[in-house]
């Protein structure tokens, strides 16, 4: 099977050579188009999740949801955008007028910068990066700087503080991001995620089964790093004023709003690149572009997940959320970062555990290992935080009766 | 490597321009009915009072200040993780001894009473 | 081929920058930011010269490892050091808090 | 000139600008955020010198972290006569005169060297994250230097928790 992708890069070579430009420029023309490519299919993809996001989150609350515009509603996306198109552009008087343009620009950027580096199949990426991992964690950082600058540059108390919050979220949320994504680089011994994903080659080898709880822990922290339900306490439009974001409008707040879902989507990806084997599957050998059917419907699955959790979970409280992070997240990452070397480092060497369907399902010692240990810290987290929580209530019950508003009893006339 | 790098330096001006674009467009072609008082911050329906830059408090600064030590330990990390076949028992020991004081650090936060949120 | 000249030089601005940064400027958060420039300084000539002389020699590149773990070891300190100074005097300029001067 | 070249002159000229925004700005969060768009243009340095590990994490450390520090530092420590008012103190003419003094020093002892003008022929950096991670943590190599970082940063987080943690006393 011909790869069409490849069989369009050798036209688009030839028709290069044809024009006689020099080398370097050449490779220049050359990456634009492909970053072009890579960026139109990450807004595409985007565009196309705004609706299916509404679509499913209407299914589970029993609606209908968009079904107007188009077939099924599919071109409501589009309408959105015309509407924006006729809102007011406004900038604040008082704003810093600078920071506040460049703040939603550097939102979208620091997410579809990710993309660069993911890899669609064995043969379709952006680019391969021996850093690419921590690629990605620094690349987050300006999507911290946007807020932060968003907020500030608004000139409103309520930007201020929502940033303020959000930009408290973010950064620690970004701990246990970080020390989950140290596991799959220590398994795979690379930061290449193109290495990672080959890494992963059968369905036991997956880093799911030897990380199950570093994947979890993965995909809590970025749920919470985009700021999506049950973490959107910087929206929160029910209940409060929005978030650093109050006073942007139209297309500038759009971005903001499209970096988000862009966001949600590029770290379903990120997780089924990292744990979930990414482009891996049966047949990929053969036929590379069946990657692609791999890589998206786990990529989706997951994508699924959160949108799932978005119109299941309620909204967590503010002080909860920095307790779940730094008292229950970031300890067990820090156990679970001092046993998986050690346990690694021992049961390398040991080899194969049992193999069955004549390969295709092969479990290491190392793995099986790995997996073990991962179930004992959850085994551990969960006895931790049962006898806290335990011990909790028994200090709460030892609290004076609260006064209890009651109605006037009836005086005896 | 230099080409990946290329790569991504493009990368970074066609992201900037992507999102840029529809914001310029927007500017020149949205409608423009702006009145001083429509520039007006808008805080819950009253006029803004005192200065906009109120006092936080310092819990910020300690969420942020855990965040950076953890984050530059982290770092050291990766090279170590990478290397992990070549490494030797005690290099591998040093780098557990090196997570079990970042574990240490977030200890001392804990019993200080430093994460929480008051 | 740039050669590692220019990077010394830049280097040596931005140091330099950092340096009149420390020494002149009232807040005290400012002097910490030319501290940083400094030290960003050194880190470009010790990796510039990890890459003109031997790769294989990782010398250049753990020290400047080492350098970030210092700088933020040193932004952590000194700015908790400056917000305790300001809750308690309220001020941030730093010829206002000479106490141990005396 | 070669693309190297150019990049590199355009990277150091945007990032030197920024360092002097930097000291000069009297509005501190400008002052910080002219300190990220230098930091960039050394990151961008670092990968011209083919480092690119470090290149990530000076994003990371400074950009994503240190950055926003200050920030947070800038915010908390909010006087009313900061953006009115002379941001220079009584040292600035000597402290300006120092700092020309060191720059020209420096420029007078490497403008004239004609050494490493190009990177040596035997360079191949792909491996140097490994070498890295082998030098961190090897007995013969800076496993001290990489356990007392540990210990220094430790003793950083404790110290500035101490520092800023506000006592009973003080809110009176």
């Amino acid at each position: 099977m011909t790869d069409p992708l490849a069989l369009l890069g050798d036209w688009l070579l030839n028709l290069l050579a044809q024009l006689n430009l020099p080398p370097g420029l050449r490779q220049v023309i050359l990456y634009l188009l492909g970053v072009s490519v890579i960026a139109t299919v990450a807004l595409v993809i985007t565009i196309f999740n705004t609706w299916l996001e509404r679509k499913i989150a209407a299914r589970i609350q029993d609606r209908l949801g968009p079904n107007r515009v188009g077939p099924w509603g599919l071109l409501q996306p589009i309408a959105d955008a015309i509407k924006m198109l006729t809102k007011e552009d406004t900038t604040p008087a008082a704003a810093d007028k600078v920071a506040y343009n460049i703040a939603p620009i550097l939102a979208v950027v620091s997410v579809l910068l990710i993309w660069a580096v993911i890899p669609f199949t064995s043969q379709w990426f952006g680019t391969q990066l021996n850093v690419a991992v921590l690629y990605i964690a620094a690349v987050g950082s300006f999507g911290v700087l946007a807020v932060l600058m968003a907020g500030w540059s608004s000139n409103n108390k309520y930007a201020l503080l929502g940033a303020f919050r959000a930009v408290s979220q973010l950064i620690s949320y970004e701990v246990p991001l970080f020390l989950s994504l140290l596991i799959p680089v220590l398994l795979a011994r690379s930061m290449d995620i193109s290495v990672i994903v080959e890494k992963q080659a059968t369905l036991l080898e997956m880093y799911v089964v030897a990380a199950p709880l570093a994947a979890l822990l993965f995909f809590i922290s970025s749920v919470a790093e985009v700021g999506r339900t049950p973490f959107d306490l910087l929206e929160a439009e029910s209940e409060i004023v929005a978030g650093y974001h109050i006073e942007y409008s139209g297309f500038k707040f759009g971005m903001f709003q499209a970096g988000e879902f862009m966001h949600t989507f590029t770290i379903a990806a990120l997780t089924a690149l990292l744990f979930l084997g990414g482009w891996q599957g049966p047949g990929v050998a053969q036929a590379p572009i069946l990657g692609l059917f791999y890589f998206m419907g786990k990529s989706f699955a997951v994508y699924f997940v959160t949108m799932w959790m978005r119109s299941t979970l309620p909204r967590i409280r503010i002080d909860h959320m920095q307790a779940l992070n730094w008292k229950i997240l970031v300890p067990i990452a820090l156990t679970l970062l001092m046993l998986t070397p050690i346990v690694d480092y021992f049961t390398k060497d040991l080899g194969v555990l049992f193999s069955a369907f004549g390969g295709a399902l092969t479990l290491s010692w190392r793995f099986a290992a790995l997996l073990l240990t991962n179930i004992l810290v959850t085994l551990a987290a969960i006895e931790a935080v049962r006898r806290n929580a335990k011990r909790n209530f028994v200090e709460r019950s030892r609290f004076p009766e609260r006064p209890v508003a009651r109605p006037p009893r009836e005086e005896a006339a | 490597m230099h080409n990946s790098w290329l790569f991504i330096g493009i990368f970074i001006l066609v992201a900037g321009v992507f999102p840029a674009l529809p914001i310029i467009l927007f500017h020149i072609f949205g409608p423009k009915r702006q009145t001083p008082e429509k520039l007006e911050t808008y805080e819950c329906g009253m006029e803004t009072v005192g200065q906009t830059w109120v006092q936080f408090k310092v819990q910020y600064y300690i969420y942020a200040l855990i965040f950076l030590v953890f984050d530059v330990e982290i770092i050291f990390l990766y090279p170590w993780a990478v290397a992990f076949d070549k490494l030797p028992l005690l290099g591998v020991a040093a780098g557990v001894l090196f997570i079990f004081l970042l574990a240490d650090g977030l200890w001392y936060a804990w019993q200080k009473g430093a994460l929480e949120w008051s | 081929m740039v050669p590692i000249s220019w990077y010394l030089i830049w280097a040596a601005a931005l140091f330099s920058i950092g340096l009149f940064g420390v020494l002149s400027r009232k807040n005290a958060v400012a002097i910490l930011m030319g501290v940083e420039l400094m030290l960003n300084a050194v880190n470009i000539n010790l990796v510039a010269f990890w890459r003109y002389l031997d790769v294989r020699a990782i010398a250049g590149q753990a020290f400047a490892v080492m350098v970030f773990a210092v700088a933020a070891a040193e932004v952590a300190v000194g700015l908790a050091l400056v917000i305790s100074v300001y809750r308690r005097r309220q001020t941030v300029a730093a010829d206002e808090i000479d106490l141990l001067k005396w | 000139m070669t693309p190297d070249q150019i990049l590199f002159i355009v990277t150091a000229l945007i990032s030197t600008l920024a360092a002097v925004m930097v000291v000069s700005r009297r509005n501190m969060v400008h002052a910080a955020l002219f300190l990220v768009l230098t930091l960039f243009g050394v990151a961008v340095a670092f990968v011209l010198l083919e480092a690119p590990f470090l290149a990530v994490v000076q994003v990371l450390v400074y950009i994503g972290a240190i950055a926003i520090l200050m920030i947070f530092a800038v915010m908390l420590t909010r006087n009313v006569t900061d953006d009115s008012g002379d941001p220079f103190n009584k040292n600035a003419r000597v402290g300006g005169l120092a700092a020309l003094f060191v720059f020209s020093l420096l420029v007078v002892m490497f403008g004239g060297w004609s050494q490493f003008t190009a990177y040596p022929q035997a360079g191949d950096t792909s491996g140097s994250i490994v070498q890295l991670g082998v030098a961190l943590t090897a007995a013969d190599g800076y496993v001290i230097a990489f356990e007392v970082a540990s210990m220094l940063l430790l003793g950083a987080l404790v110290g500035a928790i101490f520092v800023v943690w506000p006592r009973q006393n003080e809110n009176e």
